[in-house]
């Protein structure tokens, strides 16, 4: 007999198919324009204590919009998916400060590096100080937990984990294959409450066209029980039908569509615009001291009402040019 | 122009361990720049492919992160992470590339904490793909520096496998067989693993570095190859192509 | 124009039972015509999905296979199989319409073979995406003809999950909870479901039909609603966009 | 405690996922130009005793090239995925005919019938005589199985075909999930030797493009050990890098590929031309008769030598022309 084994982490969410079906009957179908404000999207279908997913990857194709307004809007006890966050995880452990918590709990694969650009200091002493609770993944099983979700089932089997004390201070359990007899590990369900995303193109109703890696967006926008769309323009609802195939997030699984041209600065856009490496670096600096970091979050986010005072703050449209230049390997102006 | 540094030897001898014809699941770095060596070099067909989705691009630069724009500029494919990951767990990739905080005489590493997990002193980002990578690709390819403090006996976190506590381990634990670490190369020397214990041996030795160095940088101890060789250092060739072709910046290879 | 044939009224009967904003995976046949019908009519906010990728195109006639061109005609989206029936399983689609070959008093199905399964009389395609939408689907609907070798005691064989052995079962057997079979939809009568028995009951009769009538082509024991009202015959206006808009060519409600 | 119940179908392929890794470690991964005629491909890569998928969805986007040079090149013993295979069944049973036995095993979703345009006589004679051993499965089963495979894991769990005789023949097992304890169904994965598959648009390497709806093709083309792709046509490797979120099926998983312009004929092809209906009854009216049917195969697929000369004897152009017509909407000419 094998024996078999389970991880110690806590499991923040209920994986439960039949639990989450009960949800997704009542979830409004009918193509409904979903047009809004982030600040409102934010105020509508974020609430305390939710669990967050965030789309793209960490610093690029985030959606720094909505994230920006859950610091604002002082969202507290949030849960949260940390499957390569990098600048997301930033902006969201800034509410971590002064004894607050915006963030209470995290499931883990990447957090607190910005890859390259190297690790955050702000982000360390909040994940150092025991202040949130964690459970340990990797970033393939968190996107197995969204496509479990996705497809209705409570787990799904994989073949990573096994043997580490990743596994161990995981929520994963081990089990044995009924055909092969091996051993697998099951990553369970993952059902957030909450995922923020931005894409190119959305539809009024939410129909959403990615054009570039999609990461785990189109099983995590299935898998939330609501979704806020940031989208860098509005296309019209014909468009979305004259090519269907193009269609990476149907609209029944959106409840908020927020138009958000350069949305995902000082993250890159895909073909839009690269990232913003001298104001990453900046808020990185910035965090070295706390009475600094605190100036620095009330000049770009608290201080100014929405992400476009933000973007004007940082260069605004001229700073767009600029990163466009670079995304497109245009030639430099001597 | 044979005048290098220990990232850019590091980075010649890793491309040279990729063959022709296959595939590497690799980060941003050291490992991009080795795979964009080896496609310029020994191996033209190599196909890179990125954790966040991005296969085969023609990198018209170093990427930041793994999931940017640079990871699919003109590649054959923008996918998912899922897609690139289930790839790699179908057997399809053969290398990937590694660092991390600490590594054990097993090939472990350690990229989550040092000190207690529950009460660490340093907090890392944790897996990321790495565990994926490692757990799924058929060999794993690690460069790092080479010190004490990251040579350990004893990982404080085993983030992510090599081959666990021994021979057999990996397949008793459900992990893909015969898969596993393959060579560490670091800025003193180059190891494999030995095939009866799977501990790490030092294989060659870069110039002016002796056995006894290593060792003296390593807490475990260290096993032996039968044949310790000198590491064939950068050649001119390599050196102008790493340099012009694919680090112009010296965003790698610093200055 | 009040003259009107048994699938006409089968299809209006059945268009009315789909609420407005809600979801169904369809067939081709009378359940598009059906689909289309409600959408004209008292649902113009219903989605329609077909399980080979095709979701709420603006069908420009009747699709002849569930994977056609039509089934994504200035759709919003065209996927894959995977795709639409996971949308089932995870509990957003609320209808789906059935036929087959057998049906019992528990509202399950056979389209697989009558006779012995490894010896058949007669092979049939089998589940198909049946078995998947039935599972997945909140509330199962079956248009088909009413007679006494297709509404029988004992299924040949049991392709498709309708109320299994009575209440309970689905659950028990590991089928999503609160799921099963609505309405039966003959050119007789429209059947429901006894609550506590989920045993086949008879809910409205089709003009000139008799209960005796109705239970003389059924082969089980048909129950009887608390109530047996008369089947509201098809409305002129029904009648007129069913034939005029819906099925122009009369493929499906036939000259 | 739950008792667990096991199908009793037969299991054709293994499922076990270390298998299925040491022959994707040997496949070609570098950029080959794989352009090669169907006849070629199809006696390269398609061997007595194989087990096949078959693209599309029965009578749409399939590689209909690909199934009659099976069936002129008198294959045996093949073994075939049924997952809603329709046209594509009917010419593949019709290799099964005068004791010869082209079909030797099938896992069964759909198979024997043509959706609204009625069942094959054809199909069902040979279906009905026992010949062919079989397995029941169901559309979504087979999706999955192949998603399996895709994913490289043994099995995927499932919420379909419980406490039904499709269960009982088929050789799913049932299991309880680890976290919540509902009872659910383990479908094993299907790696199939070889899989046909028509696309759009495919460079010389197998880097495609489907404009529709994918069916699962996808997930097959990554599951098949071997992959022939028929493409309406060739598109440059420049084509496929300047919009890489459409490739649907990467290079490595293709084995070949075969330009087949209108080669999903007499199906449908998305976008380029609809199915002849009319080929389709005079096809279904055939098999009605033995001797007829011999006969229309003879003329039809046996004497000609190859997918462009039938098509030629079904109107050629003029005939695409006209299914061109229909596909788009066309006014028809008075």
């Amino acid at each position: 007999m094998t024996e078999l084994f389970s991880g110690t982490g806590p499991l923040f969410m209920n994986p439960d198919p039949d639990d989450a079906r009960s949800f997704f009957k009542k979830k409004e179908k009918a193509l409904v324009n979903k047009v809004m404000p982030v600040k409102e999207a934010v105020s509508k279908f974020v609430k305390d204590g939710d669990y967050l997913g965030s789309g793209g990857f960490g610093s690029n194709r985030i959606a720094t919009a909505a994230l920006h307004e859950i610091l604002r809007q002082k969202k507290r006890n949030l849960g949260l998916a940390g499957h390569t966050t990098t600048h997301d995880f930033q902006i969201l452990t800034a509410g971590n400060m002064d004894g607050e918590k915006l963030l209470s709990r995290v499931d883990v694969a990447y957090i607190v590096g910005l890859e390259a650009r190297g690790l955050s200091p702000h982000a360390r002493r909040v994940m150092q100080s025991g202040e949130i609770e964690i459970c340990e993944w990797t970033n393939y099983a968190i996107a197995c937990r969204f496509r479990a979700a996705a497809s209705g089932i409570p787990f799904i089997p994989a073949r990573n984990m096994l043997g580490t004390d990743t596994f161990f201070q995981s929520a994963a359990k081990e089990i044995l294959c009924p055909f092969t007899d091996r051993k697998l590990v099951a990553l369970p369900a993952l059902y957030p409450d909450v995922s923020l995303i931005h894409v190119h193109e959305s539809d009024v109703y939410g129909n959403c066209r990615i054009n570039g890696i999609t990461v785990a967006d189109g099983d995590l926008a299935r898998a939330s029980k609501r979704v806020i769309i940031t989208t860098e323009k509005i296309i019209s609802n014909d468009d979305i039908r004259s090519k269907p195939w193009a269609t990476i997030i149907p609209s029944y699984c959106v409840d908020a569509v927020c138009e958000v041209p350069y949305g995902s600065y000082p993250g890159n856009m895909p073909g839009e615009y690269f990232s913003d490496e001298a104001h990453l670096v900046e808020w990185l600096r910035a965090e070295n001291d706390v009475e600094k970091f605190r100036q620095f979050l009330d000049k770009y986010i608290y201080d100014v009402p929405d992400f476009e005072h933000y973007l004007e703050l940082c260069g605004g449209v001229e700073k767009i040019k600029e990163l466009r230049a670079q995304e497109l390997l245009l030639p430099r102006k001597e | 122009m044979s005048d290098y540094n220990a990232i850019e030897l590091m980075i010649c001898v890793a491309a040279r361990l990729l063959e022709d014809g296959s595939t590497v699941g690799v980060g941003t770095g050291a490992p991009c720049a080795a795979a964009m060596l080896a496609q310029r070099t020994n191996a033209p067909n190599l196909l890179i492919t990125f954790e966040a989705g991005g296969i085969a691009p023609q990198l018209p630069s170093m990427p930041i992160s793994v999931g940017d724009s640079r990871t699919f500029y003109r590649g054959l494919m923008a996918t998912s992470m899922s897609d690139i990951l289930e790839t790699c767990q179908r057997g399809l990739v053969d290398y990937t590339f590694l660092g991390g905080a600490q590594i054990d005489a097993y090939g472990n590493i350690n990229s989550t904490v040092i000190g207690d997990y529950h009460k660490p002193k340093v907090r890392f980002p944790g897996s990321g793909g790495a565990n994926d990578f490692a757990s799924f690709c058929w060999h794993t390819l690690v460069i790092t520096q080479h010190d004490i403090r990251r040579f350990v006996k004893k990982l404080d976190f085993l983030t992510t496998p090599g081959y666990l506590n021994g021979p057999g381990a990996r397949e008793k634990a459900g992990l893909p067989e015969n898969s596993g670490p393959l060579k560490i190369i670091t800025d003193l020397a180059v190891m494999g693993f030995d095939e009866t214990t799977k501990r790490m041996r030092v294989e060659s030795l870069h110039s002016g570095v002796t056995f006894e160095k290593v060792q003296e940088n390593t807490e475990f101890e260290l096993l032996k190859s039968p044949e310790i060789t000198d590491t064939e250092p950068p050649q001119d060739e390599e050196l102008r192509i790493l340099r012009e072709e694919v680090d112009p910046f010296r965003y790698v290879i610093g200055r």
